[in-house]
């Protein structure tokens, strides 16, 4: 349901700037590269001027050369692969998990107050605290980053869900009600499409979330990946070496928004935050 | 032995698999020189090896069966076995090289830093890559030494590699450093104050491999395998420093020319028990084990 | 058939709670159209959702078939004053209409069948893939209305249904009521502030005093049953009726303004 | 919302509820775990009675005044400085379609670099010292609110956007009356998860740099072994996470309460 | 005062766009209460929104006192037809109609008179402190136009405003909207389904065709300026005009029927 590029043709404005007829479909990714472009040139400025000493911060020109020679490199992409599949299970779990739970608990006053204390008890536990339980419960494999990332990411889809639960408008609740529709039709049909908003900022910041676990795990206890490659430059003092990898990882979550940002256009289209902003 | 992932597939049916946590740093040259000589195949072993950020994830490992033999230094094995978790080594792994003008690890501090000896180190800010542990012992004997009062010392935790920045930038007084970061902050025009595991003993062993009690007590065959093979191992890399340099550049990301210019720390094939008797009494001292320690459990 | 008794409703509020009404007693038999008219704020959306099962009420009986209304009872079918937000946005017109036949479990080709034809009788076959939002005021009020009627319910509850229309479509929606009314049988109860409509469509007008409310009267429409929008209306009763549901109204609001509005 | 019952015990039987309602499900839970480890000897994992011996014995005396306290103003700090950033501009991205552009990649770009690695960074930048700790707190607890802000002032109502716009009502009128109000539940959603977020970066801003604080405590008793009051301090840290959540539910109730108010009063069974 | 030539206004949509007004050429003098009605769909909301500058024309000119309108113009107030929703459900009856007086920085007490007087004015002097969704649907709706009132402004839309109101009400809103347009000289555009209201209230009715909408009629309303519910009412004159303006609607529709609507 994206509205198609020729429908642009007129353009509601923000109140007070009337500006017709803006053919500005394409202006947005070039922004967005001219945002990280910019980010980059300050960077760049920075160690030029020598504020801080490129021996600890090296200018950005070698870490990208470092980084696109890591791009010509394999076992680089190996390394990506394994964090993305740790990163890609984790995550659905944790979503999948915490949909069906935060519906559940949104959707019953007596599940969300018999649940409260204990998820704001839970939540705030450190993923890095349970390093040990991880290795204990499965070693140095997969499952202990797994451990990890569900745990931190879980919870964000969760709250979000459990907000998003709660705000169906009462008038949409009524009519389904009044129409007889069982309460897993009213899950299916309308809590749902009112919660989709909230969930996928949920997801957005999962997605994240699991990123950086995944990471943080490997760095630390050494499960292959990314984040064990950080480790091993970290551990020798490579810096150009550790800001390429910390560049690809910031990038690898541009791509994760990116991709997310395309699944709520399409899912979203009927929200007035796109619709209005196809339009805008 | 639980571990059955990679390991079996490459090698012969006969050959024991075991796993060995470790830190990719060049302490544990010996272990990688020893495999790829085929040690621990001669021995009936075959060796798959795990890397960890650090020992933290290592001990836990190998008190659950994951690992059957770990990489850790002294001290955490001492506190460790205060704490209950039945550890015991297996083999030596590292020492200093009892070299007290060039050793695998020093107190650094900037080139006109007025800290001229340990003593000076008193009431200033001291890092280490964890607080409490072997590094932060050795630098409080070498302040005590020297006639300071390590007690008004503050220790703060920096990983190695961030612990250059901070003494150039004066966020810490000095920083307890080990190699390759030594050669680099001389390189960078730092000074050593004192090379101060060299200083505490000449004979200190700083870190040794382990397994649990329980693992040693059935499996008798498989650890008198291992060391074996360690023994070897230790003993090629002692007497082969090129070949250390060499095997340094495959697992950690040093590249050959700063390998070629570390200071190698000593493999030694035995545990010095009076030099870790010291260690373990100065940790009392410093107020992190509670009570001597008993060394009888913990050396094999 | 519907029996409403001692009505009574409390809305809880920060001060203590608004009683919105008070005491309402009425029945309606099964197959009547009766029309519930009242000044601004005097409880019939209240009632209405009181009925519905969407509300819960402080006392009083309220049943159905003789049996207690605790939740919305099935076969039921509202349409909310509030008719924007009654539709949902992510849903097309067309699947807006269906999502109750679906959910009764309708299969595919009926339903489509049936919300395509009762989107036709609200005049707006053109815009069922459109979404709401995308639709006028009134457009959106005749969306709701087809929801209802491709419902096909035993007891229709409709809220000031045609409150956004113009004056052309309103009468053709009144005789599309009257229509589904007679052919299917069922009972509606009709809100609306229209005093003609009222006599027009109604069996029985109910009147509401203002809040606290109470039944200020209830008239029975003794005009024939076969209704025309241009003969019945400049029939004599038709104008007596409507003369004195007005007076009915008046005196309820004069009434209100004297008295002060109670709360507890 | 249940029918309406204004008389009598209502106070003092709400007041048992909720107290059922906060206990009941963590009582079930150690009772589950005490059972689980009633013959366990296990060495990582404590029984409950341990724990709790464990519990008092670490926390209760100076170490809450040397480690836990700091440790709360910097993250009271941080969480201030993550909710007034992020609102601000999460408010500012909301509501400029360019600027959101512009900016959203690189935000998720810096947003995907993990904290552990971020530290050695704002170590060279800011240096070894409390600030720095404060900013590693924020720099992890600003991504919920900020998103959250952003999704809620693009989700305001139209017919509420133009009635603002048709009366003039504009810049910091607008922002009071209409914009901040209108998002505000979705941005304490993100509040309430910056929460516990904080906590977490708080203990990771301790393990760098440190040489006190609960999360440097708590990293601490983890690498010596000392499992029991490392579990110890986590308890600590899911009670200092329950106490900020009673304090937001307040907050909360306050600055919402005409939603909860629409919503309760209208979704009435 | 108010220009209107040549206006077209396209929505953008999935498939290409609707064209919801096609060509619209009237003018409006300082100070004039003029109507507009056409059927449900025609685009008279669209209408509003493009002079209220909330909404980009297509194509034409769109002047205020001579200025092209780009975005809301001072002095300018808008009843919208989504009432309820237009109203800040996070503020109080009163602070909702306080508020543009506050924007427009009138002092504290000032703003506390004309709000309460505004509201008086719609018959909700009690309900002040209360929040908008403890209001009836009527109720609603007065709070808008008293949030209108109070505001003064110049130039006056109102977007069927009487809705949701019950017929007496309707009748006091009639006369109240009539007196403040003498009393302070503004200029009113009305939009309504009540063909009968539109007559009594405007010097003016415009008929707008069904979309793509173009002017159908436009029809001086040449009825004493001084008008009375009743006899105004009953005078021939009423009769004939809203007569005329009943069959301009029916033929508005009635084309709309035979022509296919077209789209771009
Ligand atoms: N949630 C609520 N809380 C408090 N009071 C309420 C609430 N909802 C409605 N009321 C009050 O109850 C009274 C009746 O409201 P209701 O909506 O039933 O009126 P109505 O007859 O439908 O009016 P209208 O014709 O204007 O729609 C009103 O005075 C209103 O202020
Ligand atoms: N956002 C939109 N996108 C596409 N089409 C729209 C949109 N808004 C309105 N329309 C269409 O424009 C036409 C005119 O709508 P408008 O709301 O102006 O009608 P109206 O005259 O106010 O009708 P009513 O009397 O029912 O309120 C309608 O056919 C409607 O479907
Ligand atoms: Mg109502
Ligand atoms: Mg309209």
């Amino acid at each position: 349901m994206v509205e198609s590029a020729p429908a642009r043709a007129v353009a509601r404005s923000e109140p007070g700037r009337r500006s017709p007829r803006r053919p500005g479909s394409g202006l947005g990714p070039l922004l967005g590269t001219a945002g990280i472009l910019g980010f980059l040139l300050l960077w760049e400025l920075v160690s030029l001027a020598g504020l801080v000493d490129t021996r600890f911060l090296p200018a950005p020109h070698t870490v990208l050369v470092r980084l696109v020679e890591y791009l010509r490199d394999l076992a680089f992409w190996r390394d990506v692969a394994d964090t993305m599949t740790a990163w890609a299970i984790g995550l659905t779990i944790s979503v999948v998990a915490a949909t069906v739970l935060g519906f559940a608990i949104g959707s019953s006053r007596f599940l969300e107050h018999a649940t409260r204390s204990t998820i704001e008890f839970l939540r705030p536990i450190p993923s890095v605290a349970l390093i040990p339980l991880a290795v204990i419960l499965f070693g140095v494999k997969i499952q202990s980053a797994l451990l990890l990332i569900v745990y931190a990411s879980f919870w964000q889809v969760l709250i979000q869900v459990i907000y998003g639960t709660k705000d169906v408008d009462p008038v949409a609740e009524a009519t389904a009600r009044s129409y007889g529709l069982n309460r897993w039709q009213r899950v299916r049909h309308v809590v749902w499409p009112t919660a989709l908003p909230y969930l996928m900022t949920g997801i957005r910041l999962a997605a994240t979330v699991a990123l950086v676990l995944a990471i943080t795990a490997e760095l630390i206890i050494g499960t292959p990946g990314l984040g064990k490659q950080i480790g091993l430059t970290q551990s020798t003092g490579d810096v150009v070496g550790m800001y390429a990898l910390i560049i690809a990882t910031g990038l690898i979550g541009v791509g994760i928004n990116f991709l997310a940002r395309l699944v709520e256009r399409k899912a979203l289209a009927w929200h007035t935050s796109i619709r209005t902003d196809l339009v805008t | 032995a639980t571990t059955t992932d990679d390991a079996g597939s490459s090698a012969s049916a006969e050959l024991t698999p075991v796993t060995v946590g470790v830190i990719p740093i060049a302490d544990t040259a010996a272990l990688y020189l020893g495999d790829s000589l085929g040690y621990f195949e001669d021995a009936g072993l075959d060796l798959t090896i795990e890397t960890a950020e650090s020992g933290a994830a290592i001990a836990p490992a190998v008190v659950s069966g994951d690992y059957q033999f770990g990489f850790s230094n002294n001290l955490s094995l001492l506190v460790a076995n205060e704490k209950g978790l039945g550890l015991t080594t297996v083999s030596a792994a590292v020492a200093t090289t009892g070299d007290p003008s060039s050793d695998m690890g020093g107190i650094i501090v900037k080139a006109d830093s007025d800290i001229q000896t340990p003593a000076d180190l008193a009431g200033k800010t001291v890092s280490s890559n964890a607080v409490g542990n072997i590094n932060q012992v050795v630098t409080r004997a070498a302040i005590d030494a020297d006639g300071g009062d390590s007690s008004t010392t503050e220790f703060v935790e920096v990983a190695f590699p961030d612990a250059i920045a901070a003494v150039e930038n004066s966020q810490v007084d000095a920083a307890y450093v080990v190699e390759p970061f030594v050669t680099a902050a001389l390189a960078a025009g730092d000074r050593v104050v004192s090379y101060a595991y060299a200083e505490f003993d000449p004979k200190l062993d700083i870190a040794s491999y382990f397994t649990t009690q329980a693992y040693a007590d059935e499996n008798p065959d498989v650890v008198e395998a291992f060391q074996e093979a360690m023994t070897k191992s230790l003993e090629a890399a002692q007497d082969d420093p090129d070949a250390v340099r060499d095997i340094l550049t495959t697992y950690t990301k040093t590249d050959a020319a700063t390998a070629a210019k570390i200071v190698l720390p000593v493999f030694p094939t035995e545990i010095d028990r009076a030099a870790l008797e010291k260690l373990g009494s100065a940790a009392v001292e410093y107020g992190i084990l509670t009570a001597e320690p008993d060394l009888d459990a913990l050396l094999h | 058939m519907l029996q409403v008794a001692g009505l009574r409703k409390i809305y809880p509020t920060a001060t203590g709670g608004f009683e919105a009404i008070r005491n309402l007693t009425f029945d309606v038999p099964a197959g009547q159209l009766a029309c519930i008219v009242g000044p601004s704020g005097a409880g019939k959306t209240t009632l209405l959702k009181c009925i519905a099962g969407l509300l819960p009420r402080t006392e009083g009986v309220l049943e159905l078939h003789g049996k207690d209304i605790t939740g919305p009872p099935k076969t039921m079918a509202v349409v909310f004053q509030e008719y924007g937000r009654s539709l949902f946005p992510w849903m097309t017109v067309e699947r807006n209409v269906e999502l109750p036949l679906k959910a009764a479990g309708v299969p595919k080709a009926e339903r489509r069948a049936r919300a395509a034809e009762a989107l036709e009788q609200v005049d707006l076959a053109d815009a069922g893939g459109k979404y709401p939002w995308q639709l006028s005021g009134g457009m959106q009020q005749r969306v709701a209305i087809a929801r209802a009627v491709a419902y096909r319910p035993e007891v229709l509850l409709m809220d000031e249904p045609f409150a956004a229309v113009d004056a052309q479509t309103r009468a053709d929606l009144e005789d599309l009521v009257r229509r589904i009314w007679k052919e299917l049988g069922i009972t509606i109860l009709f809100v609306t502030h229209d005093i003609d409509e009222s006599v027009y469509l109604g069996e029985r007008v109910i009147v509401l005093s203002a809040a606290p409310t109470v039944v200020q009267d209830d008239i029975l429409v003794d005009l024939p049953a076969d209704r025309d929008q241009l003969r019945t209306r400049s029939l004599p009763r038709f104008a007596e009726l409507r003369t004195h549901v007005f007076e009915e109204i008046q005196r309820a609001k004069a009434e209100a303004k004297t008295g002060a509005i109670p709360a507890r | 919302m249940a029918h309406l019952d204004p008389d009598g015990p209502r106070h003092v039987s709400a007041f048992l509820r909720n107290t059922a309602f906060l206990l009941g499900l963590p009582l079930l839970l150690v009772l589950w775990w005490w059972w689980a480890t009633i013959d366990s000897t296990n060495f990582f994992v404590p029984t409950p009675g341990e724990l709790v011996t464990t519990f008092v014995d670490t926390w209760f005396g100076p170490r809450f005044w040397q480690d836990v306290l700091p440790s709360i103003g910097r993250l009271a700090a941080g969480l201030a400085l993550a909710i007034v950033l992020g609102v601000a501009f999460g408010i500012l991205i909301g509501s400029f379609k360019r600027l959101r552009q512009l900016l959203e990649p690189l935000l998720e770009f810096i947003r995907a670099v993990p904290p552990v690695v971020l530290v050695p960074l704002l170590m060279l930048l800011i240096g070894i010292n409390d600030l720095m700790k404060v900013v590693v707190i924020v720099s992890g607890a600003i991504w919920p609110i900020l998103l959250n802000t952003v999704e809620g002032v693009r989700a305001t109502d139209e017919v509420q956007r133009d009635t603002c716009a048709t009366y003039r009502i504009r810049g910091l009128n607008r922002l009071r009356y209409l914009t901040l109000p209108a998002a505000s539940p979705q941005i304490l959603a993100g509040v309430r998860q910056s929460l516990s977020i904080g906590l977490i970066l708080m203990v990771i801003s301790e393990m760098f740099g440190s040489s006190s604080g609960l999360g440097f405590t708590i990293v601490w008793f983890q690498r010596n072994f000392a499992i029991p009051e490392m579990w110890s301090g986590i308890l600590v840290l899911g009670l200092i996470g329950l106490g900020l959540s009673v304090i937001f539910r307040v907050v909360e109730r306050r600055i919402l309460r005409w939603y909860h108010g629409l919503r309760e009063v209208q979704r009435a069974s």
